[in-house]
């Protein structure tokens, strides 16, 4: 039942955890387990090799997966990513190919895919298609164009100063990992300290009162959108750069593991709460988990069993720890 | 809606009724007129029964969905689901359980899988697009594990044949789709259950209030939407002849696409039975019609997504001529 | 768990305790003996002794917070009781859900609306009693539609009932809720503000209802903020506080300024009317605004003056308010702020110093997932900047002066704003336009469903509003409400403006003529 | 002349069907015929495949060009397609029992056996390999790991360290291959089922530090030969797409205009390494199609 008229006798509770930080002390518990048994298990688990491979495909989810949790605490859904990405990642190849500029290729990436987000944006604000069938919508069209696009070839072969933001080192730490850290940062930064960011919990937990409260709703969306798209951008820059090639068939295989990240990560699907942070963890378990079947010799047949076991059990926890606050 | 339809039928005038109908069936109509054009072949007997198929299998797993979404939930784990109902009929009947063993195992799993979503949705309050999203993995990954991603074949073709039967010219599976319709029509509209699943995605308290066990009906609605998806896979495997541990992954999201399509809406508790089989007619027909006028398989694919956002621009269109009129 | 379960010999256990204050004579037809509720960190109830008679209406009073709800919830078996008994017509009952209060014929107009928006009329009425038109498990519509018009009828009213809830207004949906409590012929009818949503007329015929009821020997539960009705209907007034009951009386034993005392726990001066001000240069002035609904509106308000927007529920008063601050889009006309044109966008209104207090604070005001902090500086979080950005520390302040400013009773602006009780919340939402720094306040029943100490604290802000130079704009169906707070008012009626009433013509009489159709 | 024909390949993703496709066109061209693609929209969509199949049979095309997604699920459709009238050729992948004009393709086991060998003596008879599979069920894939595994038991001294399925992609080679490289400290080489996931595998290798790892591969795609030219792969079994296109095209035109074919085409594949690559390095559009008798022989 939700709560009805609600409390007044102010009475102080104990000092008590927010739930957000519970969810993050469990995931990092979650994670903490996982390693200390497979370090015991596994002698290759702990080795810098390993768990560098393990953040730098941790890295690329995330990325995928940060614009995602922005539009997904907003209270919207954005199903178009995984295409998009796919979209930005013929096109800005070729543009590379054309141009042999790989500046070509990043503004070429980060346009498209704010594009493709404004486009979302105005479909939900203006035209008021509900998110999912607006990204869903566009999934199928960027997609499409991506295939009439690159009619069947593959754009590889780049430069080693483009490469490098895929397979490149530095300091020893793979680039895509710098990627992530700079860019969840910034998003961290952007949801705790700007305007903005506080808006968007705002409009998450009421859009109708985020509305009277003088926050321009439809805007912010679009621009969250275009955030969406700009990272799905990025993403797909990483992954060309990491492939050597792009094909019209990358992005898509990437979303539903996008969305279990955010959500393995503690961000609620209602709006309102969630963070970056949180979707950095999602990321890391679920690339941990498959990283740790294959250690322990577990056939791939079970890797999609396990994610979604490990999928119920984070909602699931997450409901033990605030048992009674939520809807 | 139904209801309302008729009642406007009767008592309203022209322009209220037209009002009613949602904009997938101006773009269904607009799509049979330009198909027809293109190749009237496409109006053709065979044409015909080849879109009952197609939409059959679609519409078992979207009718049992719009239920879901007008509770504000939604289900994702119906196409691994039916994959994975698929697999367990097809290993038993090769394991030489016979027909009716290898069904009931899977209405099993159907069980199973529907009361795990319904529970913790209905129950304890989680998430649907989450939970379903984990179970989606769970049902996809069993089958995996269950086939070694092998798929199966070999069992009887007694399904093959049921499949491709037809009474008085009607293919059998779309009788089978327009009684599982009949079914759930007369369920929602004419029910105590119909009722409550309205009032749940509407205001599951007051139901509660009402006295009804709102949870139960809530998992209930689940549960008859995973039973439904364990019965269709009999019609999967009729079609394919064996089965695949995710053929079907995938078709979750065309089915929502069909349940919006045709006007029910996430929330409120607000939508219609009978739009989503527009819905899903609009999704097969499209499909069907481009590749009777053999459209280029990438201008298809963008077609598809046309057809996902302009079907609701009509609706918005429509709902702002009549405002600004009123 | 009701600790309230017969006993093994299924007659009723030896009484623990009596109620205190009532010396009625008559078997009571319901007694609520001790009852008790927590919330985690809430103690809701604590030993609510009740008795409920036949052909009686009984009031409950109390501040926003009290357990009026609370009590109500227990007694139709949304909530269980931690502790207490329940006895109907002398027998111990328990009452483990909302079933077993059907049972003995409890019904129940809820606070909260429970309509659900896309059943139609009919199928709200009888949500949960379908039964009684199935054959076979197949419902018979005919038959329900001709006895939901019948139970309209009773009340006067000819509903379409084929109608989805979602398409009736406010007060029809509140007439609804009516019709399906008094659809259940209970012999206990329960209900928790009823008329907080609809006109002086429908509560007129709401009245009448209950006072044939009240011959029918229906027993009457009856949950108001407004105090001239529980003098009007009341025969018995049960006071309660702090989620026990302090006081309860017949009703020609008591004066209202009793009641109120022993509801705040002290005695309040009787409401006097606000004294009038100055009035300053005009801040907003809407010229011929005309909207999808909304016609020839025109008005005026000056810095320092209260001023009320009248009329009936569904006379648009609401939308004169979202037109003027952006939220609904316009036809024609000017709107003016100090003179000059501003975009009307509901972002920019805020940023030019309009504030609009939604007449539903929790679908329109509050984020009910959020703390109290980050509600209350909502409108404002493009001012709280340090060195460019946001600054938690500064939100922090704003919100701590809020707190104190508007004595809003939280521990503090980390506290979850659900948890605050209705009088808490709406000051929450004042409190987030005080911190935008607002000029033109447009206030939308400001006082629903507020208790009468919250209430004269948000008159004393108003008051203190309009004192530091701010112009106010106040609807309330609550015409004295209105006549105590305005300097004048424009009466509405069928989306336009129909009169204007000085400060010296406003009075219910001269309100109701021009907003009522002749 | 002037026959329209229906040609199907399973998805828009994979060059090597983008080959097949411009085989088809060249040829259908230089013998006055009109080409309509059916690709699913979905990629190796198998109902998506079915239902394509089944709406051809509405246009009555005078010839279908078809590969099974999955040849368990299709041959029912296929044989009502053929039973009503029209004529089927079956090409690329083979698709089980049924009266077809002709199957033209290439021998899967026989490639996935060579280029195993191929590798094998390269490593000089002993070391580890790793096997990446190709999508379960298929034709191709099912073949070509019977070829590998066929070749393995002639080699005692080669050691599987394990067989993981890549779905013949390349962001799926990419990672299972890290996902094994953290495994096995010593990989000397990698058999894969596609061009796609061997480039996605030798990627992960060389991010790693390991590009000495010798990949091996089937198809024959530019991008592939390219990296046998380079040194990224050892070698490639030719499995050509091209050759497969023009050559069912101009059977199937012929058997329909009435000429006598060839019921079985098995077209030899080369394995492509460094020494021979030139040939696979030009671009689809830019090749010619080989003349059918060359592989039919008469
Ligand atoms: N479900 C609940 N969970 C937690 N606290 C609750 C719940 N329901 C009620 N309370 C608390 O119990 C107390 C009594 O609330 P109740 O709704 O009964 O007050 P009320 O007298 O009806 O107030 P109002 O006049 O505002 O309607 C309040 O402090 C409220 O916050
Ligand atoms: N936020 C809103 N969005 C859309 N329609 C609204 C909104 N608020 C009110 N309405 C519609 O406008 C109609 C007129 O009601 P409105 O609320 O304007 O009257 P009012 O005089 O303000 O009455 P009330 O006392 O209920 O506020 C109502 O029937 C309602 O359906
Ligand atoms: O060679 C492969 C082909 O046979 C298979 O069917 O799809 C992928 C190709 O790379
Ligand atoms: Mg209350
Ligand atoms: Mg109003």
């Amino acid at each position: 039942m939700t709560t009805m008229d609600s409390p007044a006798p102010v009475i102080r509770r104990p000092q008590q955890l927010a739930p957000g930080t519970v969810a993050v002390v469990v995931r990092l518990g979650l994670i903490a387990c996982i390693a200390v048994l497979l370090s015991s298990l596994s002698p290759t688990f702990a080795t810098t090799d390993n768990l560098l491979n393990i953040l730098r495909q941790a890295s690329l989810l995330f990325l995928v997966a940060s614009g995602l949790t922005l539009v997904i605490i907003a209270g919207g859904l954005d199903l178009s990513i995984g295409a998009n990405l796919t979209l930005c990642a013929c096109l800005s190849a070729a543009a590379i190919k054309a141009t042999s500029q790989p500046t070509a290729g990043i503004a070429v990436a980060l346009g498209c895919g704010v594009l493709v987000g404004l486009t979302n944006g105005v479909l939900i604000n203006r035209v008021k298609i509900p998110p999912f069938l607006a990204t869903f919508g566009m999934l199928w069209v960027a997609q499409g164009i991506a295939y009439w696009f690159m009619a069947g070839q593959v754009v590889y072969g780049f430069s080693p100063a483009f490469r490098f933001f895929g397979s490149g080192f530095w300091l020893g730490v793979p680039v895509p990992i710098w990627v992530m850290l700079v860019t969840g940062a910034c998003g961290v930064i952007f949801l705790s300290r700007t305007t903005i960011g506080r808006e968007v919990y705002l409009m998450g937990a009421n859009e109708a009162a985020a509305v009277l409260s003088g926050i321009p709703v439809a805007r912010r969306r679009t621009l969250l959108y275009m955030v969406s798209g700009l990272m799905a951008g990025l993403a797909a820059l990483i992954y060309v750069a990491r492939l050597n090639a792009a094909e019209p068939g990358i992005g898509e295989p990437l979303l539903l593991p996008a969305i279990a990240a955010v959500l393995v990560g503690g961000t609620s699907l209602f709006g309102g709460s969630g963070g970056l942070f949180r979707t950095l963890l999602g990321a890391t378990i679920l690339t941990l988990i498959v990283n740790a079947l294959n250690l322990l010799n577990v056939s791939a047949t079970w890797h999609p069993f396990v994610t979604g076991a490990i999928v119920v059990l984070a909602v699931l926890a997450d409901a033990a720890v605030n048992r009674g606050a939520r809807r | 809606m139904t209801d309302q339809i008729v009642h406007a039928a009767l008592t309203a005038p022209a322009a209220a009724l037209l009002r009613r109908i949602p904009g997938v069936t101006f773009i269904l109509v607009g799509m049979i007129v330009v198909f027809a054009i293109g190749n009237p072949r496409f109006l053709s007997a065979v044409n015909f029964t080849n879109i009952g198929l197609q939409s059959s299998l679609l519409l078992m797993l979207a009718l049992p969905m719009t239920l879901i979404i007008l509770t504000a939930g939604l289900d994702l784990s119906v196409g691994a689901l039916l994959g994975l109902c698929g697999v367990v009929i097809a290993e038993l009947l090769v394991a030489g359980w016979g027909l009716p063993a290898s069904v009931a195992a899977a209405m099993l799993v159907g069980l199973v899988a529907g009361a795990v979503n319904g529970v913790l949705v209905g129950y304890l309050g989680l998430p649907a697009f989450v939970v379903t999203l984990g179970t989606m993995g769970l049902c996809e990954g069993l089958s995996l594990v269950i086939t070694n991603g092998d798929p199966i074949g070999g069992f009887t073709p007694a399904l093959e044949n049921f499949y491709r039967s037809t009474v008085f010219a009607v293919p059998t599976p779309v009788l089978v789709a327009a009684l599982v319709y009949g079914l759930l029509s007369l369920l929602l509209y004419r029910t105590r259950f119909g009722n409550y699943v309205f009032a749940i995605g509407g205001n599951k308290d007051a139901l509660h209030l009402a006295g009804i066990n709102a949870n139960l009906v809530h998992t209930g609605v689940y549960l008859l939407c995973s039973l439904t998806v364990a019965l269709s896979a009999l019609l999967l495997l009729g079609r394919t002849n064996s089965a695949h541990p995710s053929v079907a992954v995938g078709m979750e999201f065309e089915a929502i696409a069909a349940v919006v399509l045709g006007g029910t809406s996430f929330e409120k508790g607000q939508g219609w039975l009978f739009g989503t089989v527009l819905g899903v007619l609009a999704i097969s027909v499209l499909r069907n019609g481009l590749n009777v006028l053999s459209v280029e398989p990438s201008l298809q694919v963008v077609c598809v997504g046309l057809l996902l956002i302009t079907a609701l621009l009509i609706d918005r269109n429509r709902k702002q001529a009549s405002q600004n009129g009123a | 768990m009701l600790a309230n379960r017969e006993s093994p010999d299924g007659g009723p256990e030896t009484m623990a305790v009596r109620p205190g204050r009532d010396q009625g004579t008559a078997e009571p037809l319901l007694r609520l003996i001790d009852i008790s509720k927590s919330f985690p960190g809430v103690h809701a109830l604590r030993g609510v002794s009740l008795e409920i008679h036949a052909g009686e209406v009984h009031v409950i009073l109390g501040q926003n917070g009290a357990g009026k709800s609370s009590l109500i919830k227990v007694l139709c078996g949304a909530y269980l009781a931690d502790d207490g008994v329940i006895e109907h017509k002398g027998r111990r009952i328990a009452i483990q859900g909302p079933a077993d209060a059907n049972g003995i014929g409890v019904g129940v107009i809820f606070q909260e609306f429970s309509l659900a928006p896309y059943l139609d009329i009919a199928q709200n009425i009888f949500l949960g009693r379908e039964r009684a038109f199935a054959k076979a498990g197949i419902i018979d519509k005919a038959a329900m539609h001709a006895a939901a018009r019948d139970v309209l009828a009773q009340l006067g009213l000819n509903y379409d009932t084929w109608t989805f809830a979602a398409d009736l207004g406010v007060a029809q949906q509140q007439m609804v809720e009516i019709a399906k409590a008094l659809s259940q012929n209970s012999s206990i009818l329960v209900m928790d503000e009823p008329t907080a949503a609809i006109s002086e007329r429908e509560s007129e015929r709401l009245f009448e209802v209950i006072a044939r009821l009240k011959q029918r020997g229906v027993a009457i539960v009856y949950i108001s903020h407004r105090m001239r009705e529980v003098v009007a209907l009341g025969d018995r007034i049960t006071v309660m506080r702090d989620g026990a009951v302090v006081a309860s009386y017949r009703r020609d034993e008591v004066s209202p300024d009793e009641m109120v005392g022993a509801m705040i726990g002290r005695s309040l001066a009787g409401l006097k009317r606000r004294e009038a001000l100055a009035a300053g240069a005009p801040v907003l002035t809407v010229t011929n605004l005309q909207t999808a609904k909304l016609t020839d509106i025109s008005l005026e308000i000056r810095a320092g003056e209260v001023v009320g927007l009248a009329g009936l529920v569904g006379s648009g008063r609401t939308e004169v308010v979202r037109a003027i601050f952006g939220a609904d889009p316009l036809r024609t006309g000017v709107i003016r702020l100090d003179g000059a044109d501003f975009a009307q966008r509901p972002d920019r209104s805020t940023r030019a110093g309009l504030a609009l207090l939604p007449e539903d604070r929790k679908r329109e005001g509050l984020a009910l997932p959020l703390a109290v902090g980050e509600n209350a500086t909502a409108a404002a979080l493009w001012r709280l900047f340090r060195r460019g950005w946001f600054a938690p520390s500064v939100a922090e302040k704003v919100c701590r002066n809020l707190i104190t400013r508007l004595n809003i009773a939280t521990p503090g602006p980390a506290q979850f704003v659900r948890n605050l009780s209705g009088g808490n919340q709406q000051k929450v939402v004042l409190g987030k336009w005080l911190a935008a720094g607002s000029r033109l306040f447009m206030l939308d029943e400001p006082t629903r469903g507020v208790d009468i100490g919250a209430k004269t604290e948000i008159y004393r802000l108003i008051d203190d509003l309009a004192k530091d130079g701010a112009a106010v704009l106040v609807i309330s169906s609550e015409l004295p409400e209105l006549i105590h707070l305005c300097d004048r008012a424009y009466v509405m009626r069928d989306y336009r403006i129909v009169g204007h009433l000085g400060r010296n013509e406003l009075s219910e009489k001269a309100i109701l003529d021009l907003a009522v159709h002749q | 002349a002037g026959e329209v024909i229906a040609a199907f390949t399973k998805n828009q993703v994979d060059p090597h069907f983008e080959g097949v496709r411009a085989g088809v066109e060249q040829m259908a061209k230089k013998m006055n015929a009109t080409i309509r693609q059916y690709v699913p929209t979905k990629p190796n969509n198998i109902t998506e495949g079915m239902s394509q199949l089944e709406d051809v049979g509405v246009t009555r095309p005078n010839l279908v060009l078809f590969m099974p997604i999955d040849p368990k699920a299709q041959l029912p459709t296929i044989k009502r397609l053929i039973e009503s009238g029209t004529p089927v050729l079956n090409y690329n992948d083979k698709a089980g029992d049924a009266p077809y004009l002709a199957f033209v393709g290439q021998d899967d086991y026989k490639l996935g056996y060579d280029i195993a060998k191929m590798l094998f003596d390269h490593l000089g008879g002993k070391g580890n390999v790793v096997i990446l599979e190709g999508i379960k069920g298929s034709n191709t894939g099912d073949e070509r790991k019977r070829g590998f595994d066929a070749a393995l038991k002639e080699y005692p001294n080669i050691k599987l360290l394990a067989s993981q399925p890549a779905n013949f992609q390349r962001l799926l080679g990419l990672q299972v291959m890290e996902n094994l490289i953290q495994q096995h400290s010593e990989i000397n080489g990698v058999i894969a089922a596609a061009d796609a996931s061997a480039l996605g595998a030798a990627e992960a290798l060389k991010a790693a530090g390991r590009g000495n790892v010798a990949v091996v591969s089937i198809n024959g795609v530019p991008e592939a030969v390219e990296a046998v030219k380079n040194g990224g792969l050892l070698a490639i079994a030719e499995f050509n797409g091209f050759k497969i296109g023009c050559v069912a095209t101009e059977i199937g035109l012929k058997a329909i205009r009435g000429e006598a074919m060839p019921k079985r085409v098995v077209i030899p594949g080369a394995i492509i390494t460094k020494a021979n690559h030139s040939e696979w390095l030009v671009p689809f559009q830019q090749r010619t199609c080989p003349a059918a008798a060359d592989y039919a022989g008469h």
